[in-house]
C-alpha cells in the first residue's frame, strides 16, 4: 500500500510537470493529499470487484494496478494510452481490470455504479462495485436517484465519498446543510461508515467492512472518507478560497510519511526500504513520462473508430450490412473482464 | 412465412416477450410498468411471466434510470428502459448524450454500452409539456441509433434489431399508432427482424419524393393517394424507419428519379429533424432538385391544450397535399 | 373549509362526467379523496402566500378560490379558462391570486418554490412559499436539489407532500426504501411534521405550525399528508394495481362526510345545512359546466400569442424593434399579484 | 461615445456589474462563482461587491438552479444563472425547455420569467463529455432567447439587453474568446445595448456570403482577408449574434446578391444549428442560390482528447477557406 500511494504522488508529480511544459493539456485534476482513500479501498476490495471513480481518477487506475506508462500516455493524449488517447486525463479506464473509468460529469457514475451491482446480483457473481465520487457530488439529484435505487434493490455496490471539504471553490457549508456526509445516506437506511482518509489502514477497514456487507447479500454500503487535496481543484485554480493556514494544517497529516513512520514504528519495514520504494518509484515515472513523450500521437484516420462498435455505413452505393452479432457479449468489455 | 395481423402495442410487446424469452440477459425498468402495465399498456402482463427481477418497477427518476441502464449494460445486461413519453426523456438527456453515447468511444472501444431507451412520442390534448417530440436531437449525437417505426412490423423487427445490437438505441413509438393493425410476419427472429439503418420505399412513384418516419408516414401515404386521385401526381413514399444512421443512398436514388422532395415530421420546424435531413440532401442532390425542398412539421409554438388550437397545428395529410401542390 | 372540500369533490364528478362525454381531452388527474389536503393547508395559510403544486390541481386552484367557471372552462379547453385553454387541467393558475399552477413534469417545480421562497426572502416580504407533490415525486432528484437548496438558504417554504401510496402505479414500496417521507427531510436537517390527510383540521395544524415557522424567518419546513386518492391516478388507469379491499378502506375514512359529523357533532352546522351546502355546490358547478361548455374556442389567429413576453419579428422587411421595457415587471404577474 | 479596449471577459463581467447597480433585483448564481471567481474567472471579485445574496454559490445541481432561478424570476428577481459550461446544461434541459419557455405560453400570458442563462461553450482537449455545444437544441424551443456574442461589444451589449428582457434567454460565451479583446463602448447602458434579434454585416462583400456566429465568425472574417488576398474573392461576413429569433432580412438580403453561401459552426453537421438554418434558407432564396449553400461544421464524432486529433476536428479559418473555394 505504501508503494501504491508513493506511485501515485510521484505520478501527480510528474503529470502537473509535464501540464506545465504543455505535454498535457486540457483538465488536469491531481488527487495528491488523498492517496490513502484509493489505495486502502481497492486494497480491502478483491481483484475482480468493480471500480468507478470521478474525474480525478489517477489514484484510482494507479491504485487498481494499471501501467503507469499508459496512464501516462493518455495524459499525453497518445496511441498508447489506456484509452488510445480518445479520454485524457478524466477518463482513464481499463475494463479489464474492471476499472471501468473516470466520469467528468460530476455524479453521473452513481447511477450507473447501481447498475452494474445490479448485473452483478442478478447474475449472481460475487463481485462488489466501488463507487467513488466526492463531497460535491452529493448536492446533485443523480446522487440521489442513485442511491435510492440502491437501497431499494439491496445492492451491492460501496458508495465512497471522498470528503475534502470542496467542490471546486466552494465549501462543504455552501454545498450542504450537513458536514457529515454519511447523514445523507439515513434516508435511504443505508448503513455507513465515517473513515479517516488521510489514513490508509483507517480506509481499508472501513471498506472492508463495508465490502463484506455487500458481499454477504445485505444490500449497499456508504463510506465517508474525510480527506483533502493538497493541490488546486485543478490545474487552473488559483485557490483563492481557502486559506494557505488550513492548506498547512492538513499538509501535516500527509497520508505517506504518516503510514511510512507507522510501519517503521511496527518494524515492518525499515526507513532505507522506504526511501528505496521512493526511489524505485521514481524511476518507473521517469521511465513512464519517456514513454508517453515518445509514444506515437493516434492517426486521424482512425478518428470515427468506436464510434460504434458496430457501425452501419450509410453513404456510398449501399447500405453495409454487418452481420448480426449474435453474441454482444463479444465486444463487452464486462465479458471480458469475468 | 405466416403472417398475423396485430396491432402496433402488441407488435413490440411481442418483441419483447421473444426476446426475453430467448435471452435471460434482458431485462425491462421504467415508470408503471408493472403492476400499471405501461402508461400505454405496452408492457401488460410480462411482469407475471417473466418476474420482477426482470421487469422493473423504478422510481420516478428518468436520470437515474438511463444511468442505472448504462451500469447494467457494462455490466453485462442488456435493459430496455421505458421512459414513459419523450418530454421526460429531457431529465434523462445527459445520460442518454454523455454516458450511453459517449463510453464505447471515449474509453477507446473498451466496451460497449447495449441498451434500448424506449419512449414514446405524441399529442392528444396533454398540454405543452407533454407534446414534444426531440428526435432530431437525438439523431444528431454520434454514439446513438434512433429508430421511429411507423408500422407494427418494423416496431417488431426493428425492437429486436435493437435489443441485438451492441450500441444505444433510442427507439421511439407513437402514442397516435398503438391501435393500429397491420401484418407482422411470425417465425424465428432471424427472419422478423428489420435491420437498423435501411429505409424501404413505402409506395413508388415518379413526380414527387415524399420522406416520413413514425406516424408522418400514415399521413404522407394517404396524402399520396389523394394526389393521385384528386391531381394525378404521382408520389413516391419513403419510410426513413431509422433516423440514425440515415440510409441516403435509398434517398438519393429516389430524389435523382423525382426531382422533388417534401420532408415530414412532427417536432418544431426549426431546428427540427426535417432541417437537418434538408441540409444533408441539399447537398447530395442539389443538381437534381427542380425546386425547393418542401417541409412538413409543427409550427414554431409550444403545442396548446385545446383541441381547437391543436387541431389545426398537428402536421396532417393535409398539409403534405398542401406541400406537394405548392412543388407543382 | 367544508364547502371547499364538496366543491372540489362535486367538480371532479362532472369533470370526471365532462371526460366520458370527450368535452376534456388529456390527462385528468381527479383529487377525489384528497380534498383535506388543499383544503386544510390553505386555510392555514394567508391569502397572499404563493402556491404551487402539481398536476393534479384543481383542488388547489378551488381552495385557492379561483372561479369554477374558469376551472371547468380551462378543462375543456376554452377561451375562458384560467389559462385561456393553453395549458388544461395539468396547467391550471391564477396568478393574480398567487396560485402559480399545476405542474406536469413531476418533481420540477420544487426548486421552483424554493426560488420563489428566496424571492419573497430577498425582498423582505413575509409571504411564505406552499409547494404541493406526491410521494413519487420523491424520488427524482430534482426533489433533492430543491429541498437541499432551501435549507441551504434558509427559505419560507413549506413542501408538503401528498403520500397517497401510490406513484401512478408504483406502490409505495417500489419507489421509496423509506415509507415515511418525512424521513427524507432529514438529510437537510429540515423540521417536519407529519399529518392525516383525510382529516382537515389535522393538516390544518401541520401547516400552521408549518408557515409560522417559515414566517418567523426559521426556514423550510416539510409536511407530510397521509391520504390515498379514491380514484384511479388518470382517467386512462385501470388500476389493476391495488385492490378494491384497500380502496374500500381508505373511502370510509372520506374526510367529507368526517368533517361533516364533525361538524354536527359539535353544533357547528346541522345535518340540514350540510346537505344545503351540498345543494348549492351542484348547482354552482352545473353552472360551471354550463359556462365552459357554451364558452368560445381560443381563436386560432392568436396561437402565436404568448410565445414571449417580448416578440421579435424577424421575417417581413426588417426586424421590427419594440421599446426596451425598462421595468420589467411590468409583464410580471409576481408583481401584479401583491 | 467613448471606447475602451477590453477583453470579452471584462465585457460580460462590466454587463453585469453595471445592470446590479442599477437594478436590485438582478441576481448572480452559479457552481464556484464566488470564492472561485467562476470557472472562466468572469464573475471575479463581484461576490465582494455585492454580497452573498446577490452572487450565489450554489450546490452542483444544475436542474435545480435553474428551476430555482425560474421561480425566482416568477418571485419578482431576474436571475442571471453561470451553468459552468453547456455541457452541463443538458441536466438542466427539462428546467430550461419545460419550465423557463413554457410558463409564459402555458398559463396564457398571465407572467413571464425574466432570466437568462450565463453558459460556456469551446475545447481545447477537454475530452468527448466536456467539448460539446449545443445551441441548435436551444434554437429549436419557442419561449427561449438564443444570444451567441463574438465580440466584446457584443458580449456588454448583449448581455445588457438579455437583462432586461422579460423572456428566458440562454447567453452562451465561449471559452476561447474570453481573452480576445475589442473595442466596447462606454456611457449608459442604453447606449451600450445591443438589440436581440439583430445581425450584424461584420464585413462587406460581393462574391459569397459568410453567415458565423461566436468564434466561427472571427474564423470567418480571417479567412475572408486569407480568401481576398489569395483569390480574390469578396466575401460578406455576418455576425448573426442571436440565434433564436433569427435576423432572416439581413442574411436574405445578403444571399439576394452574392448568391453563394456558407454557414459556419462548431456543432455537429448532423442536427446543428446549420441544418436548421440552411433549411430556412433554402426556401427563402432558393432562386437566388447558384451553389449548394456549403457548411462547415463539426465532424460528427465526440471529439477525442488527444490534441493531435481535436486539431483536425476543429472547426477553422481554414475550412472556411476550403468551403469558399468548393463554390467556385
Ligand atoms: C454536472 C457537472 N457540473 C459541474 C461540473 C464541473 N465540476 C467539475 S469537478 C467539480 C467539483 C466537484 O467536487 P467534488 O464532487 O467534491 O469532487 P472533488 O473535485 O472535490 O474531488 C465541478 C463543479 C461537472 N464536471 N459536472
Ligand atoms: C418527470 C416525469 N416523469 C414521469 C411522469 C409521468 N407521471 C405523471 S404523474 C406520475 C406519478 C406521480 O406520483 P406522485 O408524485 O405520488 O403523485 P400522485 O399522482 O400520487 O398525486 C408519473 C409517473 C411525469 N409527468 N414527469
Ligand atoms: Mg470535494
Ligand atoms: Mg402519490
Amino acid at each position: 500500500m505504501y508503494r501504491r500511494m508513493v506511485q501515485i504522488r510521484h505520478f501527480e508529480d510528474h503529470a502537473a510537470e509535464a501540464y506545465a511544459q504543455a505535454k498535457v493539456g486540457g483538465f488536469l485534476h491531481l488527487y495528491i493529499g488523498e492517496e490513502a482513500v484509493a489505495v486502502g479501498a481497492l486494497a480491502a476490495a478483491h481483484p475482480n470487484d468493480h471500480v468507478l471513480g470521478h474525474y480525478r481518477d489517477h489514484g484510482y487506475a494507479l491504485a487498481r494496478g494499471c501501467d503507469p506508462k499508459r496512464c501516462m500516455a493518455e495524459l499525453f493524449g497518445r496511441e498508447t494510452g489506456l484509452c488510445h488517447g480518445r479520454g485524457g486525463s478524466m477518463h482513464l479506464a481499463e475494463a479489464s481490470r474492471n476499472f471501468w473509468g473516470g466520469y467528468a460529469i460530476v455524479g453521473s457514475h452513481i447511477p450507473i455504479g447501481a447498475g452494474m451491482a445490479y448485473a452483478m446480483q442478478y447474475l449472481q457473481r460475487e463481485q462488489v462495485v466501488l463507487d467513488f465520487f466526492g463531497d460535491g457530488a452529493t448536492g446533485n439529484g443523480i446522487f440521489h436517484e442513485g442511491l435510492n435505487m440502491a437501497a431499494l434493490w439491496d445492492l451491492p455496490v460501496v458508495f465512497i465519498c471522498e470528503n475534502n471539504l470542496y467542490g471546486m471553490g466552494a465549501t462543504l457549508a455552501e454545498e450542504s446543510p450537513v458536514k457529515d456526509m454519511i447523514i445523507k445516506a439515513e434516508g435511504y437506511t443505508m448503513p455507513s461508515l465515517q473513515c479517516d482518509g488521510m489514513d490508509v489502514l483507517s480506509v481499508y477497514e472501513a471498506v472492508q467492512k463495508a465490502t463484506e456487507h455487500c458481499r454477504s447479500g445485505k444490500g449497499p454500503f456508504f463510506v465517508e472518507a474525510l480527506t483533502y487535496r493538497f493541490r488546486g481543484h485543478s490545474m487552473a485554480d488559483p485557490e483563492l478560497y481557502r486559506d494557505k493556514e488550513e492548506v498547512r494544517r492538513w499538509r501535516a497529516l500527509d497520508p505517506i510519511p504518516r503510514f511510512g513512520q507507522f510501519c517503521v514504528d511496527r518494524r515492518i519495514c525499515s526507513e532505507q526500504e522506504l526511501a528505496q520504494v521512493a526511489e524505485d518509484v521514481e524511476q518507473e515515472m521517469l521511465e513512464a513520462v519517456r514513454f508517453a513523450g515518445s509514444s506515437p500521437w493516434p492517426d486521424p484516420s482512425t478518428i470515427d473508430k468506436w464510434i460504434y462498435a458496430k457501425p452501419i455505413a450509410t453513404d456510398g452505393d449501399a447500405v453495409v450490412e454487418q452481420p448480426a452479432s449474435a453474441e454482444v457479449g463479444a465486444v463487452h468489455g464486462a465479458e471480458a473482464a469475468r | 412465412m405466416t403472417m398475423a395481423e396485430v396491432t402496433y402495442r402488441d407488435a413490440v410487446r411481442s418483441a419483447l416477450r421473444e426476446e426475453m424469452e430467448r435471452n435471460d440477459r434482458i431485462i425491462l425498468m421504467g415508470e408503471s410498468i408493472t403492476g400499471y402495465g405501461g402508461s400505454y399498456a405496452v408492457t401488460k402482463g410480462l411482469v407475471d411471466e417473466f418476474g420482477p427481477k426482470r421487469v422493473m418497477e423504478t422510481p420516478i427518476a428518468e436520470a437515474g434510470i438511463v444511468g442505472f441502464a448504462v451500469g447494467a449494460a457494462m455490466g453485462g445486461l442488456i435493459p430496455v428502459a421505458e421512459l414513459m413519453t419523450v418530454n421526460f426523456a429531457l431529465l434523462a438527456l445527459d445520460q442518454i448524450v454523455n454516458s450511453a453515447a459517449k463510453f464505447h468511444y471515449m474509453f477507446g472501444g473498451q466496451f460497449s454500452v447495449p441498451l434500448v431507451v424506449r419512449t414514446v412520442s405524441g399529442f392528444g390534448q396533454l398540454g405543452p409539456t407533454h407534446s414534444q417530440t426531440f428526435e432530431g436531437w437525438f439523431a444528431s449525437v454520434p454514439g446513438l441509433k434512433v429508430v421511429m417505426p411507423a408500422t407494427p412490423a418494423d416496431a417488431k423487427g426493428l425492437l429486436l434489431a435493437s435489443m441485438r445490437d451492441p450500441d444505444p438505441v433510442i427507439f421511439i413509438e407513437h402514442s397516435l399508432l398503438y391501435s393500429t393493425r397491420g401484418e407482422v410476419p411470425e417465425g424465428p427472429a432471424a427472419s422478423v427482424e428489420v435491420p437498423i439503418g435501411k429505409a424501404r420505399v413505402a409506395r413508388e412513384g415518379s413526380d414527387v419524393t415524399i420522406i416520413g418516419y413514425s406516424r408522418m408516414l400514415l399521413q404522407a401515404l394517404h396524402a399520396a393517394e389523394v394526389l393521385d386521385r384528386e391531381d394525378g401526381i404521382s408520389c413516391e413514399v419513403i419510410d426513413l424507419r431509422t433516423l440514425r444512421p440515415l440510409d441516403y443512398p435509398t434517398l438519393v436514388n429516389s430524389v435523382r428519379r423525382t426531382h422533388r422532395l417534401v420532408l415530414c415530421g412532427e417536432d418544431w420546424r426549426t431546428g427540427g429533424f426535417g432541417g437537418s435531413l434538408l441540409s444533408e440532401l441539399q447537398d447530395r442532390c442539389f443538381d437534381d432538385l427542380d425546386a425547393p425542398i418542401q417541409r412538413v412539421a409543427m409550427r414554431d409554438v409550444p403545442l396548446p391544450y385545446s383541441r381547437e388550437l391543436e387541431r389545426t397545428l398537428i402536421p396532417s395529410s393535409e398539409h403534405i397535399v398542401e406541400a406537394v401542390r405548392r412543388l407543382s
